[in-house]
Parts: structure tokens; C-alpha cells; sequence
């Protein structure tokens, strides 16, 4: 516990923070761009209004040593880990300069030598395989960790109690972080859990259990901090319930989100923009007035165009690249 | 008659099938508020309340389990699966549970059930999101699996799977969905299990197949026309009863076969349909069998890369100039 | 709660727990015997050592009207839901005189005339089914409860959690029944859950969770009732955790239980045997002498013999039968 | 070489392999303490340590989900499936993730894993713990599917699995544990995939089988020979990869062959081998190639419909007599 109370964010830390945040919206608001423009396609999900929350988790965690795995709202992590951006846009668009070479897409983003394994589209599916990511730390003696997000329908999954509780009988050192967003697809968070304080279902399993704010970038770093390190050093598991909420719609296609809740409750959620509110903390703390942000934005903005230019300029794969990567070592029987 | 889309035919004959018995009921997720991915539930909601349109949490294999065991008091679930590619989650309850509980009990009990969504590739979906699974179900004794193609197919045989008192994989297809026939409209039209449709008579070639990949070899049959060459289409629709009659029928007419499906190509049900027809017919074959089928490669993203993989009719008719 | 204040036991009700548990546990011998004369197979499971949990639920409920679930170590529910013992010892040995007429063996029983539906063979799969139960009830608008039994073991399996996420969210009158024999197969509970408590895992969805022991027959019956008429009355779930014990091997087949007990264990363990409390009890209320009580179980024991020779003359099925009951309305493709 | 059961083939194959590479550990139900319900691990925990003999709660997707994961950190998991009937509870972890993620990594992760187990029908298990899983295996890209017939391709095939940088589905037979055979004792004996294995050469017609249906065959071969026909056994041994070559050459020497299996008749895998031999071989055959499954239904527990159910020598034998 030591470790977190020496925690006082530098200036600088702040300003990357913000920049970060700033440069994951613009980016989230360039894949809707690419989407509305054919230029990508499938299932697109942006993480809108959820920045905080990575944000936190990847600045507690080692980048490029600690496993990180998600589902497939998975552009933040993927650019937060160091995920050339431009190969980030590349693969969403179905381009050869993705890190799957557009085989992926939008939802399966993976960069093995960030450590990040993706990235992946079954609702909940994923989350033995962090717990398998966390088997195998331990079985090498290793100090990482595994950062499991998942969202809070994913929550309801078997698999998910399974890995939890044998997670806790092995003391895997794997961390489950809920991203609660109250929603998932359609479906509030009142329809489709029991008992809504998700953070409960750690318990069964002799795992500690908390829910914690994911809207404040500062106090989601610390509490992300405080977490990370205690399971460093007790090599056992920890379920966190993050408060979060999307702007936007499930995916890029969820064009009416008045099926699910009103322009008001937005409206009420668009108080708690964690960009907002860390800007309100960078004015109070004299770190940055609201010209500089203005500029950082605009900077950003420009960024993102390029990148974006730079995505386009990728190729699309070959038609002969089809039967590549199917195994390590064969090709398929091809032809139809 | 009237013209309808695939999807309102779906729907229809569930509005049907819920106002004329009040044991049937629907579940899945987002169906009812959020209306369905596809739009098939829309509506369903405010016409049957909460009671009869449940919205479920993401728990595949739960939630068809929990269908499966109302079916065993007597009510008629229909299950919506999202994409037929999560009901992969829920094979266990499907295959070691519906499908063998009337087998089991030495026909104490039956499961009364409709397991029902679109099957196959959409558009960039990716790998996870694209499976054909159609066959796989086929394979399993205790289930009845139905691929219409036809928005007027799609009406008749489900409501006959809604009535059916056994387990009924009901395979839908993204790409049917705001297709367009002539339906029917008297709400007790249905089609009988186990029959094949003529889709096209013609005399060189057969082209056999379900659900899109008919349209498929529509087209293919209007290419061979323009090469003189006559195809007869037949459409499948039931997997699982089988209507072999028809298939080896037209297949002794024509003395040729191609069968063509979406499904990966090797392992596919189509293998069976393959193996049916030289089985059974393999003193009036003029040439061997062809098949096309998906490349057997998981689904990829690019939209380049996913249309290699999805069979169309330029690769049907190089099937059949291999055998003419 | 008025209700279980008003539960005293007759003479009349403990002469027939006390039958009925001898009845069990001398018919169980019999499959083992039938199981070592090579006239069963497969898989057999015997209840010996739980016999007061089956007791104590199945006259808790309305018979016949109440829907009953549980896994492959079925012969208690289905005896003492009425199905004719004759019935069920073919059944297990594959004669045409079982409810299944020799398909469905041991581990399928099935009654539908008495509501009891199985028998089923995949660790934790029928539980959902019994949520399915529960749901047509309370659909209907139906007073049914639906009787849930697991193992310990199965209590792990995810479909379980997802289940009693929907049970709770729903208000599925369904009462889920871990059976806590402190062993699974060949592994102990604090080699397969995290946290040994089991009844816990109802916590998290919202559900009255309680654990409660399963060797006394008489408390089990009273907390069975008090829990039957509150599900009833309340029409919401119930997750109870019943402590109990197997002093059988996992199944017929498995005749080295020192791989995972001692003898030692199993010696304290008999002191719990669910018979012998149940005797004692019997004389304090000055019920019945052991005189009387060894004639009843010669009595039993006699008639579980004639159960048997019944059941050996009811012939195999014929072979024909193989087709019957894949489909209700057709015949599959046949031939090989 | 040492005369070994199939069982203990298997065994000294995982101690091999165990001891040659510390990455490979074991994971499944009731392995360790237990020494698993076929006894193959039997030892092994004595041996390698809990740490290395990881017994699991009862959880199949969960535990293939973690196994899979910690393989694509590196780590080579052999997970056993107490039967391959479990399996179907961890499809979605082995078809959706394990197979998938080297094509949707665009080749960047891998899943050097095994999936090891019984499949097929035992004695009296029922009709839920009687699958024959392999063919659904095979029909998915990214797997290799194996099934060995004697304890030396048991010992070969098994080290090239463990060995193999993508997961493999390995399937044993509960038949097949206590046969034996001469087994190469080299603790670098490994076996190729995708390479068929001529069980018996013959001149008259060829039997293509794989697992413990090769033992069927062989009888049936023997009672052939009474009749005065020669039959060649190929042993398939590889569904994924298969070695078409080996089994269109017995083809095209034989002109005749029956495919057989003993999964259910209708669209297993074994339909697949049967359209590939009808597409490639059409001209050298003499007779329509004959199939020989299990019975389409549920398996039944009594002992008389269960042998009903099982394919034997007697049922390939009649099914060669309609085609010679
Ligand atoms: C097994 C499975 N079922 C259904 C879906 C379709 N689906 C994709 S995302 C989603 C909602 C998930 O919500 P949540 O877990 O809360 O994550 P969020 O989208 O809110 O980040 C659904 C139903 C799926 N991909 N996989
Ligand atoms: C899905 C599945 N996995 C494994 C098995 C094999 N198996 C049968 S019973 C059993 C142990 C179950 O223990 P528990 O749930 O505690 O019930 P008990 O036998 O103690 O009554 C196992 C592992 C199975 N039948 N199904
Ligand atoms: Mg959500
Ligand atoms: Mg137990």
C-alpha cells in the first residue's frame, strides 16, 4: 500500500493523459469516419467516453511485459500499448500494413510483441485465455500480470465463472476488469444482471472485489496502481468493477440509441466526459489554460488526418494471401 | 399472395404461429427492445409484452438450456440466436440435451423448439462471426435443420418447424434477409418437411444447394443458358430430413451434379449430399460429381480477402465445366 | 415462516423416512451386485450416504406436481417420486420394463407422470433445464417449484452461474440443490472450488443462499419445507448448499477410493450415516425398537430381492427398437 | 522396440516429450490424483509434480480456454478430455480461439497445443457420453486432427502433436487402450501427419478406415480372404492433413473401396474421404464406393441396440458384397 501514497502526478503526466485521451477520441471519431465512408467494415466498436479507463490500467501496468487481452473494443488498448497508429487504422480498414495484414479487422487487433493478445469477438470468450496468459506467467515464475477487461455483459458468461474460480484455486495472477458501460448491444444493465453490483461476483471465488470510478483518469490511475501492484506482490487474482459509460452507439451500425436509453440520460452521462473533467483538473492545477488545450486538440486533429491519409495509402491484400497464417506450417486443401 | 421481404416473412410466421397458440414464445438477445440485429423481432415486443418476447442476457448456453426445459414442460420456445455462430456456445445443451432427451426417455419426453438465425458470412464479420453451421447440425440424429432460401420457403417451413414437436435448427442467411418473393398470407400455410424445390427445371446439369447459395446457382444457370448448356436447380430447404427422391431424381435426368454451399468445403454437409448422389446414382453419372464449397480458411476481414472465400457463380460454373 | 413452526413429525412420517431410507440404500447394493453380475453397465452411480437429502426434499414438495431435476446419480428422486422400483432396476440392467425401455439406463431416468425429469449425464447440463422448468411454471402462472439437484462439482460449471443469473433476474421459482458430497468423481472440493463455501455462489444474482446439513433426515425435511414454501410463496429462486457425504466410490466402476479418502476419513464419516441418526432418533421417541427395525430391513431387504428377479425377466429391447424415439413423427436415415 | 499397450504408448509419449521440454505441461479432470479415468496419466503426477499434472475442476471451456491461452504465451499445453463428448462443452474455445487466432493474428500468435482423448462409443456409456467427435474437428481450418490405430502411430503421431506449433486434436479410442503392438522405444520417434499407413495390402478392394474401426476392417479382411478376396486396409491415421494420395492409390489399384466409421452414417467426416475418392477417382472405379457408419440415432444404453449401433466386420463385409 506503501507504493500508491507516493503517487502525485508530475504535470507532464497529466499533459500525456490528456493528450492520450484527446488523440483516442479523435482517432475512435476517424474510425466512425472510415466506416460511414465504406472504407471499413464488419462490426466497428469505438470506446468513446471509456478513455479514462484504459488510460489508467495501461500507464499502472509494465507496457510490453505485463499481458494485456480485451474484447473487440479494442482500438484504445491496442494504441495505448504502442501500437503504431498507423497500422492500427491500416487493420480496421482491411489494409496489408495492419498488424494482422487486414485479416483482422476492427475487432481482433493483436501486437504480440507489445504483449497485447487482442482483440477478439466471441462475448466473453476471451477471458480464460488471459486467465491462460496468467497460468503461464506463474508457471514461469515470472512478476507479470494479465490486464483481463471485459465488458459488463461479457460478465454473464459461464466461462467467465469458470476462469474465476480457477483463477482463485491457483492464484493466477490475472486481473478482471469489468468495463461497465451499463449497457451491452441493446441491453441495460437492469436486463441483463441479476444483482447490478457486478463487482460481487468475485466473491464466490475467494478473490478480492471492488468497484471503482472509471470516468477520472487521476484516481482510475491510482486505484489501477494500487491494484496492479498488490497483485505483483501477492500473485493472486483481483475482479474490478469499472463505472464507465459510451457515448457513442454499441458499434459503428447502432444507429438508434433511443432504443435503449434517452437524449436526456446522454446528456447526464456527457457531465462525466473524463476529457472534460480532466481539463477542469489541468486548469485547476495550473498545468495547461484553454488555449493550450485548444491547440493539443487541434495538433491532435492533425495527427489523425495523417494517419488516417497514411492508412489509405496501405494496399489491400493480394487474393493469393488468403490461405496465409491458416496454420504455422501448411497450407490448406485449397480451391472451392 | 403478396411480395415480402425474407425478413417479414420470418416475422409473420412467427406473429402467426404466437396468436395462434399461446405456448410459443421467443428468446434471444436484443430482440425485444433493441428489435433484433436483423430487425426479424421488430415489433414483437408491443404486439406480445415482455412475457412472450424475452430478452436475454449473453449467456448462449444457458438461455437455450433454459428454452429446452420449458419445451420439456410443453410450452414452444423459438430461440433466436443472434448469429447461428454463438449457437456453437451452446451445442452442448442442443446436441447432448434436445437433441437426444426424446431418445433418452424412450419417448416420455419431447422438445418442442425452434432454434432459429442467420448462418454464413455477411459482410466483414470476420472470423468468428461467419460460420455455416448448418451442417454440423445435420449431422445429429434428433434434430431437424431447414435452410429456406425463398422469402415464400421461409414462411411455410417455419411454421411447420414451430409446430414440429422436435428440436428444429431453422438456418437463415444475412444476405436473404431483404430479399423479395410472393408469399403466401393464409396463416396456416405451411410446407411440409423433407421435400427438395425445383428452383429451375432444365436437363444438362444439376446444381444442388440451400439457402443463398441457390441464388448463386441461379445465376450460374442463367450463364450456362447463354452457353447453351440447360442447368436444373434444385433447392434443398430441408437438410435434415433429406429429400434424396427429388435430388436423385433430377440427378438421373441430368447425369450430371454439381452440389454447392457456403460451408467450408471440406467436411461440409455437401460432402454428404455429394456421397448420396455416388452412392446412389452411380450407374446414371456421366461425369464425377463436382462440389464447390467455402476455401477452407477461417473468415477473414478484408472485404477482398472474404469474397476469394465465398463461393459465387463464376466458381460454380467452372465446377461445371469441368464435367461437361 | 408460520408454516414450519407447525412441522412436528408423526410416528407414522419417520416410520416412512426410516423405510424408504433403508429401502434406498439396500436397492443401491442391489445395482452394485447387478453391476458386478455384468447385468448393468456403463455408468452407475449409487446415493448410499445421502439418502436423508433425497428424503428430506422429495416429501418437502408436492409430488407429482412440483417439477424434479437432477443429474446421473438418479435412483433415489426416481423411487421416491414413485416410479416403480421394478421399473427403475430394469432400466439400470437394460430391460423393455424401464421407463426408457433400456435406452436411457442408471444415469437417464425419467418419469414424466411424476413430474421427474432426469437423469442426465454432462456435469452441470441439466441445470439450466431445470431453470427452463421453472420458467414454463411461472409462464403458466402455475404454484409449481422446480427442484434443482447438482453436485459439488458441478457447481463449477459455468452454465450454472448463467443460470442463476437469469433465475434471479427473472424470478425463476427454482430451488438449486448443491449436493455437497465433498468430492467430485476423484477430486476433493478444496481441489475444484476456489472457496469450499458453495453456497455463496448464489450471492452475486441476488438470491437467498444458505448452507445446510443433508445427514440429519429430519432437520433436512424441515429446512427443505421451510425453503419449498417460501420459493413457493415468494416465487423467486433459492441457492442451497447441502453438506452431505458419499460413502460409495464415485460409481460402480470405481473401486479405489484411497485414491482420494483415507480409511480413517471414511470411518468418522459412517458416525454421520444419515441410517444410523435416523435409528437413534427413532428410539429416543420410543418409535421402534431395533428389534423392530431389524425386522423391517430384512423386510426391505427381502423385498429388493423380488424387485430384482422382476426385473431380470423383463427381456432386452429387440433390436428393431433402435430406431424408435429419435424423432417423435419419423424414422432417421437407417442402415449403416 | 518393446511390446506396449496403446495406453501406455500414449503415456510414454507425454513423459518423452514432458522431460524433453519444460513448456509441456498436462491439464484435465481428475489426471493427477485420480491418474485418469482411462489411466493413461496414471504416474505422471508422481513423476512431473502438480505443477506439471494440473488437475481441473469440472470446467471444459474454462480449463481449454486457459490452456489455450497460456500456449499463446509460449507454453505447450496437453489438455486431455476425460471423453472427446466433453469436448463439445470447449467447441468455442477450440474452433472460435485456438483455431482462429494464427489467421486472425495475420500469423503472429500461435497455439502449440494438444487436445487429447477417447472419442466413441465404450460400453454401455449412453447416448451423451458416446460421440464421435473427430469429424467435426476435421471440418475446421486450423486444426490437425489426428486418430491413431495401434500403439506405435499412437507413440509416433502423439510426440509430432505435442511437437506441432498448431493445435491438434487427438483422438484415441477407449477400445483401443489395452491393444498392443511392437512400439519403437527411440524417444525421438515421431511420425509425420498427413501419411496414410497400408494396415494390409490387397488387389480387390480397398478399406479406408482410421481409429479402431482399422480393426474392424482387418477382420473383415480376414473373412474376405475365406471368400477369395483380397481387400487392402489403409489406416487413415491423419484426418487434417489427409493423405489423399495414399488412399487414391489403394483406389485406383482396387477399383473398389468402402469407407468406414463409426461415427454417425450421415455427414461425418467419412463422407468427406467418400466424395474425395468419387471426385479424384471417378474412372478407376468399378462399383460405387461403399460406406459403412455408425447407425443414425442417439446411442442407446442397452448392450443389444448399443452393438446395433456399432459398425463390425460383419456390416463392412456386406457392404462389400454389393459392390463386388
Ligand atoms: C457469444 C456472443 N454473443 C453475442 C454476441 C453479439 N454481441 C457483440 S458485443 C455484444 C454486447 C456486449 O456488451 P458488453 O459485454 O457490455 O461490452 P460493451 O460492448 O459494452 O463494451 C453482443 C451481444 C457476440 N459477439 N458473442
Ligand atoms: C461435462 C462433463 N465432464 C466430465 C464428466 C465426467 N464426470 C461424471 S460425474 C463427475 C463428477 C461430478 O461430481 P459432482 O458434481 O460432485 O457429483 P457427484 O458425483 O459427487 O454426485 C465427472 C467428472 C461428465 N459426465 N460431464
Ligand atoms: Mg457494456
Ligand atoms: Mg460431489
Amino acid at each position: 500500500m506503501a507504493k500508491q501514497a507516493v503517487h502525485t502526478e508530475t504535470p507532464a503526466e497529466l499533459e500525456q493523459y490528456f493528450r492520450e485521451m484527446l488523440f483516442i477520441r479523435h482517432f475512435e471519431e476517424k474510425c466512425n469516419f472510415s466506416y460511414r465512408q465504406g472504407k471499413s467494415g464488419g462490426y466497428l466498436h469505438v470506446y468513446i467516453g471509456m478513455e479514462a479507463l484504459a488510460i489508467g490500467w495501461l500507464h499502472a501496468i509494465r507496457k510490453g511485459h505485463d499481458y494485456v487481452i480485451t474484447a473487440y473494443r479494442d482500438h484504445a488498448h491496442a494504441l495505448l500499448l504502442g501500437t503504431d497508429p498507423v497500422a492500427v487504422m491500416a487493420e480496421i480498414c482491411g489494409r496489408v500494413a495492419g498488424p494482422s495484414r487486414g485479416k483482422g479487422g476492427s475487432m481482433h487487433l493483436y501486437d504480440k510483441k507489445n504483449e497485447f493478445y487482442g482483440g477478439w469477438g466471441i462475448v466473453g470468450g476471451h477471458v480464460p485465455l488471459g486467465g491462460g496468459l496468467a497460468f503461464a506467467a506463474k508457471y514461469r515464475g515470472e512478476d507479470r500480470v494479465c490486464i483481463n477487461f471485459m465488458g459488463d455483459g461479457a460478465s454473464n458468461q459461464g466461462v467467465v465463472f469458470e476462469t474465476l474460480n480457477m483463477a482463485g484455486l491457483w492464484d493466477l495472477p490475472c486481473i478482471f476488469i469489468v468495463e461497465n458501460n451499463e449497457i451491452a448491444m441493446g441491453t441495460r444493465l437492469e436486463y441483463h444482471a441479476a444483482d447490478t453490483q457486478l463487482w460481487k461476483r468475485g466473491l464466490p471465488f475467494d478473490i478480492k472485489s471492488e468497484r471503482i470510478d472509471g470516468m477520472d483518469a487521476i484516481q482510475m490511475k491510482r486505484d489501477a496502481q494500487r491494484i496492479v501492484d498488490w497483485v505483483r506482490e501477492n500473485q493472486k487474482p483481483y475482479f474490478v468493477e469499472v463505472m464507465s459509460y459510451r457515448f457513442a452507439g454499441h458499434g459503428a451500425a447502432d444507429n438508434d440509441r433511443s432504443l435503449y436509453r434517452s437524449k436526456d440520460e446522454e446528456d447526464e452521462n456527457w457531465k462525466r466526459d473524463p476529457i472534460a473533467r480532466l481539463e477542469t483538473e489541468l486548469e485547476k492545477r495550473n498545468i495547461m489554460n484553454r488555449e493550450k488545450m485548444e491547440a493539443i486538440e487541434q495538433e491532435i486533429i492533425g495527427e489523425v488526418d495523417a494517419i488516417y491519409e497514411k492508412a489509405m495509402a496501405s494496399p489491400h491484400p493480394s487474393p493469393e494471401e488468403v490461405y496465409d497464417n491458416v496454420y504455422s506450417d501448411m497450407e490448406p486443401e485449397k480451391g472451392h | 399472395m403478396a411480395v415480402m421481404s425474407y425478413r417479414d416473412a420470418v416475422r409473420q410466421s412467427i406473429v402467426d404461429e404466437m396468436e395462434r397458440d399461446g405456448d410459443v414464445f421467443m428468446m434471444g438477445e436484443d430482440i425485444g427492445r433493441y428489435k433484433g440485429t436483423f430487425r426479424v423481432s421488430e415489433g414483437l415486443l408491443e404486439k406480445f409484452g415482455e412475457k412472450r418476447i424475452v430478452d436475454t442476457p449473453i449467456t448462449e448456453c444457458g438461455f437455450t438450456g433454459i428454452a429446452i426445459g420449458a419445451a420439456m414442460a410443453g410450452l414452444r420456445p423459438i430461440v433466436e440466436m443472434m448469429t447461428m455462430s454463438f449457437s456453437i456456445l451452446a451445442l452442448d445443451q442442443i446436441i447432448n440435451h434436445a437433441a437426444k432427451v426424446h431418445y433418452m426417455t424412450g419417448g416420455q419426453i419431447t422438445v418442442p423448439m425452434v432454434v432459429r438465425g442467420p448462418s454464413g458470412a455477411a459482410n466483414q464479420l470476420s472470423a468468428q462471426h461467419s460460420h455455416s453451421m448448418e451442417g454440423w447440425y445435420a449431422h445429429v440424429p434428433g434434430l431437424k435443420v431447414i435452410a429456406p432460401t425463398t422469402a415464400d420457403c421461409a414462411r411455410g417451413l417455419l411454421k411447420t418447424a414451430i409446430r414440429d414437436n422436435n428440436p428444429v435448427i431453422f438456418v437463415e442467411n444475412p444476405g436473404l434477409y431483404a430479399t423479395k418473393t410472393e408469399v403466401s398470407e393464409d396463416p396456416n400455410y405451411t410446407i411440409p418437411f423433407g421435400k427438395a424445390r425445383v428452383a429451375k427445371e432444365g436437363k444438362d446439369v444439376s446444381l444442388i444447394a440451400y439457402s443463398r447459395m441457390v441464388h448463386v446457382c441461379m445465376k450460374a444457370a442463367e450463364g450456362l443458358e447463354k452457353r447453351g448448356i440447360d442447368a436444373e436447380v434444385i433447392d434443398v430447404r430441408s437438410l435434415l430430413p433429406l429429400d434424396t427422391e427429388t435430388i436423385f431424381g433430377s440427378v438421373r435426368k441430368t447425369h450430371r451434379a454439381v452440389v454447392v454451399y457456403e460451408d467450408w468445403r471440406s467436411g461440409a454437409f455437401g460432402a454428404e449430399i455429394h456421397s448420396r448422389i455416388n452412392e446412389n446414382c452411380f450407374d446414371d453419372l456421366d461425369a464425377p460429381v463436382g462440389r464447390v464449397g467455402g476455401l477452407n480458411v477461417p473468415m477473414p476481414y478484408s472485404r477482398v480477402l472474404e469474397l476469394e472465400c465465398i463461393p459465387n457463380d463464376g466458381d460454380v460454373l467452372a465446377a461445371v465445366d469441368k464435367i461437361v
